[in-house]
């Protein structure tokens, strides 16, 4: 029942090689820095994991977070809806070098197809991407004479992601619009695992305002101050440090 | 000597099944009973469909609050660490394999592991609720039942003769007499009441009983 | 932007004869009482609206809510995964005479068609229901050597639906287990009419805790200490009362 | 002589359809510029992909909270009444048809109400982010767009040469020379610059204007 786990290293040590990983958040808001950076830490001490693919709406900004992730080597490939950012060098070489796959989602089917990852339906019909290329070789059905696309669930191995509380049981609270994809990941992952800014004791969290109940959650791992990747990269900062 | 297990004794042998820390939806009315005898040191969170997750026993008398129930409409109470959600959200859980196990009541069980417990046919009015939801949902889907029915026919059988409620989904049966798995389309005996012969358990079972490895014997305490 | 209406009567004076109207709750928890009577109050001044099809997880219990509503012969269809409760007769009597129609949905199945109808997606596919009787008719697909039924969304002209806190835009929190179908009713309702115990200003809800946004909701009528179905029915209650 | 609008005046004169009340999307990048432009006594509901309804202008620099941004990933600030909620529920309300109006930016706009405005070819790192849900989602799609290309070739067109956005989703079209709808697959003219004539405005459209009623001076506010 107490699904804390006591350090970043523990939580992202069983990741292994070629895993699907589901990395939480908006751009910066509500990525899991931290448990990135770990698992970063864990890479260039060990040579793993690597040949990841990552579920992210982004493909990383700067030289930090997923973008370092990427610059390190470690990802084959994203599944992601929009790959630019004020910085996305980092991918855009990569991608351009064919050294990295891009699986190109719209964004309301990405988030869709998580959810019933989670929800455990297998295909949905969505008007979305209709009559364009990315839609091109999935089944298309007319309900009530409008024409939709099949689009199938999304799930992975490990969910990385950030809530603001989490109690022992790992139920989750986040923080205004930190919560985007994190809920959803949650739900569509076999280990999904947490950094929390505050862990309480269970009871700490409102019974109504839990939006991750703690059934979708196997570890969490207290992270107070964690950083915010839109301030790091305002400070052109990159991981780990380039020693000046 | 028991002759068979009352309800209360089945319902403790599931709940030794169940592992510290599992989320577990009981079905309405006697599974219910299960969440009663958690083994010491375990704790179970307990689901139901309506949107609770780790609620408790019942309220005295006289301080229900009617907002506040289980899928059994009989009201409940908060564990520390429960949480609220919606019916889709709820059904996330149980359709997209996050309870460990689902623990239901039966009409007929066939060794295919088909489960009937929703329709008693054509006549009446039909009602399915969660069950086809819970079936196909949870990791492990058990059966708690009584080993024949009232008027002492077979329940566990070759073939479920009444509307399926799911197909190939029941994993486990604990009834009156035995604890039975299903495994590879058999009935396979795990353990049995000591006071019963195998033969006289294979006479009020509706399929071939099956033995792989030593058969335990069914012994659960006076409730 | 103010959603507010100031009487029951004109909250439910727009439903038609022949309309689908979602009902939230569950049981008694969440059960728009108030709302529901006062539609039986029009019907019994004006003779509409009637041949409605009704959807809630329930048919009704004893002889209140929407077991009143069907026994004043307003009720042509119910969708409803559970048409049993402690008294339901009102619906049996009525079902087993021929006199109103049945589709019976599976629980879960119902809530996602719902949640489907609100969301744009027209069809789904679920494991629930396959190679059962409520399959019959429907297609079926594999994905990943599994059969799962196909099903479709659902949709209403209104949705009457119960909340705790209402601000004037139409934002939403629920009370515990009462939130149950409503958030999801909300969204899959062309006009979804809200009766709040309290109604507060714009703000007066945390925008962290807001369950129901007002973009799902037409209009909010406040209704404070709101009957119980289950208080109701133990009081052997009828709507409209009885004469002695 | 005004002899085309500005950024700022083609949001202007968009922000004039919007009524009081209504939920709006503003896609990220230009279209962000008609939130500016409410007329008085009107206040729109604005909406973002990424999980917030109600949001309000942006913070004064050096009080940005970089965990309360919009869909660009630019810092917002929240009014009274707004919610916060996931991006599954972000976008049942988009593809659910509870927006009112989508307003987006267009490379190419053709006459059948086709959008082509996420990819500019095979070169490069597509991106699509929330438009192809938007497209398809609000009850109104809006572009606003200069009229032509920086080289001056036009970006209205019969049809589409670019990969498409959506397919016959765009109802009206908001340009720095006129105010275009799309109507059973023609272009109407509606509004146009005073200082433009029919034929010159017909000259830097790559399909044919038609005209339904009277055409309305195009007249925006020095911004």
């Amino acid at each position: 029942m107490d699904k804390r786990i006591a350090s970043l290293a523990e939580a992202v040590a069983d990741i292994p090689d070629g895993a699907t990983v589901m990395i939480g958040g908006f751009g910066g808001s509500g990525a899991p820095i931290e448990l990135i950076h770990a698992l970063i830490d864990r890479f260039l001490a060990t040579g793993s994991p690597k040949n990841l693919t990552v579920i992210n709406n982004n493909a990383g900004n700067g030289h930090v977070g997923i973008a370092a992730l990427i610059e390190q080597g470690m990802v084959a490939k994203m599944i992601c809806s929009f790959p630019r950012s004020a910085d996305p060098r980092v991918f855009t070489e990569l991608y351009l070098a064919g050294k990295i796959e891009l699986e190109l989602v719209p964004q309301g089917t990405l988030a869709e197809r998580i959810r019933a990852g989670g929800a455990g339906i297998p295909a949905f019909y969505t008007p979305t991407s209709y009559g364009t290329d990315l839609a091109k070789g999935k089944p298309v059905a007319e309900f009530e004479g409008r024409a939709y696309v099949q689009e199938r669930w999304l799930k992975a191995d490990f969910a990385l992601i950030k809530a603001e509380l989490g109690d022992h049981y790992g139920n989750l609270t986040y923080r205004m619009a930190a919560r985007n994809f994190n809920p959803l990941m949650a739900s569509a992952a076999a280990r999904t695992i947490v950094q929390v800014s505050r862990a309480v004791e269970p009871g700490g969290i409102d019974p109504e305002q839990v939006i991750t109940p703690g059934i979708f959650v196997q570890g969490i791992v207290e992270v107070p101050n964690p950083q915010q990747e839109e301030v790091l990269n305002r400070a052109n900062a990159y991981y780990p440090e380039v020693s000046a | 000597m028991t002759t068979k297990l009352s309800n209360a004794q089945i319902a403790w042998r599931a709940a030794q099944d169940i592992a510290d820390g599992a989320y577990v939806n009981l079905g309405i009315g006697f599974p219910e009973m299960v969440a009663k005898f958690q083994p010491p040191g375990r704790q179970a969170v307990f689901h139901t469909e309506n949107g609770v997750l780790g609620f408790g026993e019942a309220p005295a008398p006289g301080t229900e609050d009617w907002d506040l129930i289980n899928a059994g409409k009989k009201a409940i109470t908060l564990k520390p660490g429960a949480a609220f959600f919606h019916h889709a959200d709820s059904f996330a859980m149980v359709r997209g394999g996050h309870l460990d196990v689902a623990i239901l009541g039966a009409y007929e069980v066939a060794e295919n592991g088909d489960l009937a417990n929703w329709s008693t046919g054509p006549k009446g009015v039909p009602a399915v609720g969660g069950a086809m939801d819970l079936v196909h949902g949870a990791r492990r889907v058990a059966v708690i039942t009584d080993h024949v029915t009232k008027d002492g026919k077979p329940k566990l059988l070759e073939r479920c003769t009444l509307p399926l409620t799911g197909v190939g989904c029941v994993t486990r049966i604990y009834t009156s007499l035995a604890v039975i798995d299903i495994d590879n389309g058999r009935f396979v005996l795990r353990e049995k009441l000591p006071s019963l012969s195998f033969d006289e358990l294979q006479a009020v079972t509706g399929a071939k009983l099956h033995l792989d490895g030593p058969v335990a014997d069914l012994i659960v305490p006076e409730i």
